[in-house]
């Protein structure tokens, strides 16, 4: 098996072969139309073990978190996780980090909370 | 009754206020917050990969030290509220976490999800009960109308949460008819605001925040009410009506607004 | 475990009730849910039909682990012999974790004729328990080992 | 000592792929008292029982152990086969080398191993087996069947012509069942009603069949061929012989605002009611938690209105006591809650509505005459949102894992009724897999499609979104063009899963007949006694075995039909000789066994006992073999080591675990 593959199946603690591609992900997320590939296509990707395409893809930093695809999920499946996890295995690279400490003065502004630097960081970077 | 208190970093910031108010609320209704020393941030969001200890090991230390004051845990934030009561289900019910985490720690006695993690509301809720909170109220908000606003973090995953219903949930709406003012029901309440996308992505966060918005005032909303300061900034970026949260209701309501600022 | 788990191959004895359980087995091989050889079945017509002697003597004669399967509580074909054989374990299963038996090394489990993959399930976490446990040294009878 | 032959089937390749069954002959042959061995392809074929017969001729064998499938499969086909060649049938022991061994296990040398352990247990055991012989008991020529709807009025007519008395015990006030809650039916789009309501007069009219309706079954007890049940007639408050059926009571009631059940609760209606116009018996009940009267004492009504002097309020719940020979299952289903499908608005909006609930609305006796209306506001929809699999093929503990096997058909039925009635009115269909197996079944939904216009968009959908102007709105993907979603809609219908009617788990416990982890009744086998429960004289009919459409139901009504008429065609039947058996020697006569005994089958009487040569009265433990069903509950109880269980005996069974263990 593909060794990102696994390290994303690992990961993420999502068996794929769960899925049976309702599409009920994808009709959940509020990120739908951002996205270049689609949360229930993640699924197949995983499976298909296709993971150059899905590191590449903008789906990675649009997706937020927001478990509406992990809850609705009638077979448990989590695309959500899978979504995190493929992320990881790229911000983990080093020099692959989506937010770069130079970018962050910019993107300030006075009433924005600490939450939301700390979630930032965590999320796009190692 | 005292509870063990996890502000989380924003409240001791930006979002002073909820922190304030719900101290002052506490000691109206007779309940008191005692502040965990040497708490460390929550991180903002949960770790998903199941690999990743270390950054759960700040909650594991609050969950720890209020299980050695043998105290319940309350977070009023819901994103600390989120990370506290997922990694503590990781520390009760996942046995590779918990065995890594426990080595991290190396606490003589292993910590293993012994501690219960409440939203303030929940207090509310669960403890004081909203028919007694109902007679506390000496300035009831009559006439207000309240879409309150969940996000996501207090609801889902629903079946670690055990918040409320996270398709349906009513918590909030219970809250707003006990302090005397009339809930709206708007079904983008348990939507995402677009979270921590809303540094980079600006636009997709103010669309979602707008979708939100129009749902609640469309419903006849004339302000939204939250328990997240996330939630509470990306709301107000779109601005189409006045969020607040649940904390400052609750002061106005038990008229300790003021002793609290 | 150890290396030396690895090499034991426990005796494992499982009393499945006619109704319930032995179907349920039955229903785990026609769907080839495999667990370990070392579960060898004896089919009673019910639980309550299971004599603590009877599990007295496997352990007696070597076996490292016994399990009780019947069906579940308000299910049995004889309407309440699966509580009177929970009952009776129950009883005996404490006194031979008095006399130093292991309370690992027994146990009653409900599994209905539809739950193949429980059969299977539960019988490839017991042999895991036993074989944590290493061979029952306890009540082996030396006279019976060759 | 026994002369033993041991028989090692190899079944096809299903055995000997991964048993040497060679090596199991020449294992068996170095057990004591094995005279004979030998393996073949198929032991349960003609010539492998005729091997059989051969070895006991000329071996003369007194016990064989057969090494084959599970007994379950062909202990019978090998004991009868014995019986065929002058052994005892109950000198034959099965060592079960397929579905617990071959079959679970790859190493050849692990399984012939196991094979030859299990083969040693039976060895061991035969030795130990005593010739038994069956008693006989008699057959009662009358069947129960549990449940009034389509399933249950087809069996009972079914044995009714056949020749039997048959009686139907249903719990609502009416016969009927969910079909005749049903507007139309798939695939040929005539009316429920039409189609049913013959047979619920046929059934009334019946000479052989007896309707208890507002009934149920309170306790059962006995065994195949001889059951005693006790039914609870509730009380109707309405003398049923006296009624004519006016319905005036009805529409003087003043007690109005109790949710119509037969109408989904989409109406109310009175206290005093009958659940449909077309009901059998067409006799009201009072419903005593919403009758002014019972409440309050003050009312009286319909007592006053009732020109034939029907009503009676002091009617009491009545218990009869009926015997039968056999009974069926035919409870059927309901839909499932949707308390916890929140994102589908069900509950939010009086716009979202169940698939049965759409039946209600297209119904013209249904809370809207027939007239496709929203419930919010009366308004006629223009678009229409159906959303297949609501709570089926979920794996999560919010629906069933199950497929509910009808809703792909009655949806596009709908969708198809809906588009010629009004076809103004839009219809999409949300759907994961159209599933139409079924005579008929894809070209009525192709014509959906084709004739009907019905847009089809594969993919489930997300969230449904009421609108403030009361719009729903309905978000999705198309799965196939991979774009997302929004369709206003008007009204919103689910298909909802179904599930085992929550009854059925207290019936099948009275019946102890095994029910499956999602209420589902097991069958005694999947595909070949598909309407028999594994519970002798216990039989399957309808939804209560699986999800299955009316043609499917009235089919497996009439097969287990047939079953009953095949048991009730018997004037006696064989009995289990493995019963228990008191060692009067032994027997201190304290009761301990007769307390634990679940059928009363264990008596006293006072005997004369010689004890070695100690000649004396005591009083003994004497097991009524016919009542006895050889459970063995008594044997364990049984302080002093009397009672044993035959063909069961501890001796056999520690011979066994000995065996294993060696």
């Amino acid at each position: 098996m593909n060794k990102q593959a696994e390290l994303i199946r690992q990961v993420s603690g999502v068996e794929p072969l769960k899925c049976m591609k309702c599409g009920k992900c994808s009709a959940s997320c509020p990120s739908y139309e951002e996205m270049d590939i689609k949360p229930h296509q993640f699924v197949s990707y995983v499976q298909n073990e296709d993971i150059e395409a899905l590191v590449a893809s903008k789906s990675l930093y649009k997706c937020l978190s927001c478990f509406a695809c992990i809850e609705r999920c009638p077979r448990g499946v989590k695309p959500g996780a899978l979504i995190d996890a493929a992320r990881q295995v790229v911000v983990r690279q080093r020099g692959q980090q989506y937010l770069s400490a130079d970018e962050i003065p910019a993107l300030l502004d006075d009433e924005m909370p600490q939450q939301l630097l700390m979630s930032a960081f965590r999320k796009y970077r190692r | 009754m005292t509870y063990s208190y996890y502000p989380g970093c924003t409240l001791r910031t930006k979002a002073r206020d909820l922190d304030k108010y719900a101290r002052a609320c506490a000691e109206a209704l007779g309940f008191t917050l005692e502040e965990l020393p040497d708490w460390q941030c929550c991180g903002g969001v949960y770790p998903l990969g199941t690999d990743e200890i270390a950054s759960k090991l700040p909650s594991v230390r609050a969950l720890d030290a209020a299980k050695q004051k043998g105290q319940d845990l309350v977070a009023v934030c819901s994103a600390c509220y989120h990370v506290l009561k997922r990694v503590n289900d990781d520390m009760a019910n996942v046995e590779d976490i918990q065995t890594r985490a426990n080595n991290y720690m190396g606490l003589e006695d292993p910590y293993k999800g012994e501690t219960k993690v409440l939203h303030f509301l929940e207090v509310l809720r669960d403890r004081v009960g909203f028919d007694e909170l109902k007679k506390k109220v000496v300035a009831p908000l009559t006439g207000r109308k309240i879409g309150a606003y969940y996000g996501c973090l207090l609801l889902r995953p629903g079946k670690v949460m055990g918040f409320d219903d996270p398709e349906d949930p009513k918590i909030l709406e219970d809250f707003i008819r006990a302090l005397g003012a009339e809930p709206v029901v708007y079904p983008y309440r348990n939507e995402c605001c677009g979270g921590y996308i809303s540094l980079k992505e600006k636009a997709l966060a103010g669309s979602m925040c707008d979708k939100i918005m129009d749902s609640a005032g469309g419903f006849g909303a004339d302000c939204l009410v939250t328990a997240c300061p996330l939630c509470k900034y990306n709301l107000n970026q779109s601005g189409k009506l006045p969020v607040v949260y649940f904390t400052e209701l609750l002061a106005e309501a038990l008229g300790v607004k003021e002793v609290a600022l | 475990m150890s290396v030396k788990n690895e090499e034991f191959r426990p005796v494992i004895v499982a009393f499945c009730c006619n109704w319930c359980s032995y179907a349920g087995a039955d229903l785990a091989g026609s769907s080839r849910l495999a667990y370990p050889a070392d579960v060898k079945i004896i089919r009673v017509p019910c639980s309550c039909r299971v004599n603590p002697m009877f599990i007295l003597r496997a352990f007696e004669k070597g076996a490292d682990g016994v399990i009780l399967c019947g069906c579940h509580p308000g299910d049995c074909h004889y309407s309440t012999g699966n509580y009177y054989a929970r009952r009776r374990m129950t009883m005996l299963f404490s006194m031979l974790d008095f006399i130093g038996v292991e309370n690992g090394r027994t146990r009653v489990e409900w599994v209905s004729a539809a739950e193949g993959v429980k059969f299977s399930e539960t019988m490839n976490s017991f042999v895991d328990k036993i074989r944590s446990l290493g061979p029952n040294v306890r009540l082996g009878d030396l006279r019976c080992k060759d | 000592m026994q002369r033993i032959g041991v028989f090692v089937c190899h079944c096809g390749s299903n055995i000997a792929a991964t048993v040497d069954v060679k090596k199991v002959v020449e294992m068996a042959l170095k057990e004591q008292g094995v005279v004979h061995a030998e393996d073949y392809p198929y032991m349960c074929s003609e010539a492998g029982q005729s091997r059989i017969g051969e070895a006991i001729a000329q071996k003369k064998l007194t016990g064989i152990v057969v090494c084959s499938c599970s007994p379950r499969m062909h202990e019978a086909t090998f004991r009868k086969a014995a019986e065929r060649y002058g052994l005892n049938p109950y000198m034959v022991e099965i060592a079960n080398i397929r579905e617990h061994c071959s079959w679970i296990h790859k190493d050849m040398e692990e399984a012939t191993e196991k094979a030859t352990i299990l083969m040693r247990a039976a060895v061991a055991k035969v030795h130990l087996n005593a010739p038994l012989q069956a008693g006989e008991s008699k057959v009662t020529k009358r069947a129960l069947v549990i449940g009034g709807g389509i399933a249950g009025i087809q069996t009972a007519i079914d044995i009714a012509d056949a020749g039997y008395k048959v009686d139907i015990v249903e719990k609502t006030p009416s016969i009927g069942g969910r079909m005749s809650q049903l507007d139309k039916t798939f695939p040929t789009l005539d009316c429920s009603a039409c189609i049913l309501t013959p047979k619920m007069v046929e059934a009334a009219a019946h000479e052989n069949i007896t309707i208890h309706t507002y009934s149920e079954v309170e306790k059962v007890s006995g065994f195949v061929g001889n059951f005693t049940v006790d039914i609870r007639k509730k009380a109707r408050m309405v003398d049923i012989d006296k009624c004519t059926g006016c319905g005036v009571c009805q529409e003087k009631c003043p007690s109005k605002k109790t949710p119509n059940e037969f109408n989904r609760g989409l109406n109310n209606r009175s206290a005093i009611y009958t659940p449909f116009a077309q009901a059998i018996p067409n006799v009201p009940v009072i419903d005593t938690d919403a009758c002014i009267k019972f409440k309050t004492g003050k009312c009286g009504v319909c007592q006053k209105v009732c020109q034939a002097g029907a009503i009676d309020y002091t009617q009491k719940d009545e218990i009869i006591t009926e015997n039968y020979g056999a009974i069926v299952v035919a409870t059927g289903f309901d839909t499932i809650k949707l308390d916890q499908y929140g994102e589908y608005a069900y509950g939010q909006s009086k716009d979202v509505i169940t698939s049965l609930e759409l039946e209600r609305v297209m119904n013209a006796a249904g809370p809207t005459k027939g007239h496709l209306e929203r419930l919010s506001d009366g308004k006629a929809p223009k678009e229409i949102v159906f959303i297949q699999c609501v709570g089926s093929r979920c794996s999560d503990d919010r629906g069933k894992p199950y497929c509910s096997k009808i809703c792909c058909m009655y949806t596009a039925k709908h969708a198809m009724l809906i588009r010629d009635k009004y076809p103004d009115t839009n219809v999409t269909v949300f759907y994961i897999d159209v599933r139409t197996p079924g005579k008929n079944f894809d070209e009525f939904y192709r014509r959906a499609v084709e004739d009907y216009g019905v847009n089809y968009i594969k993919g489930q959908v997300g969230k449904v979104i009421p609108q403030p102007d009361g719009s729903l709105l309905v978000q999705g993907v198309d799965l196939l063009d991979q774009k997302r979603i929004m369709k206003k809609a008007d009204m919103v219908v689910l298909a909802t899963a179904i599930e085992p009617n929550p009854d059925v788990r207290k019936i099948a416990t009275m019946l102890t007949a095994s029910i499956d982890t999602n209420n589902f009744l097991t069958e005694a086998h999947p595909k070949l006694r598909p309407v028999e429960s594994p519970t002798a004289g216990v039989f399957l009919s309808g939804v209560c075995q699986g999800p299955k459409d009316i043609p499917e139901t009235v089919a497996q009504a009439g097969a287990a039909a047939v079953k009953v008429i095949g048991l009730l065609a018997k004037d006696k039947l064989k009995t289990n000789p493995c019963t228990a058996k008191s060692d009067e020697l032994l027997c201190n006569g304290c009761s301990t066994c007769a307390n634990v005994c679940p059928y009363g089958a264990i008596t006293y009487e006072t005997k004369l006992i010689n004890d070695h040569g100690i000649r004396e009265d005591r009083r003994v433990a004497v097991v009524n073999s016919a009542l006895c069903q050889g459970c063995g509950a008594c044997t364990v109880a049984c302080p002093s080591g009397a009672m044993d269980l035959q063909g069961f005996s501890n001796r056999q069974i520690l011979a066994e675990v000995d065996a294993i263990c060696r």
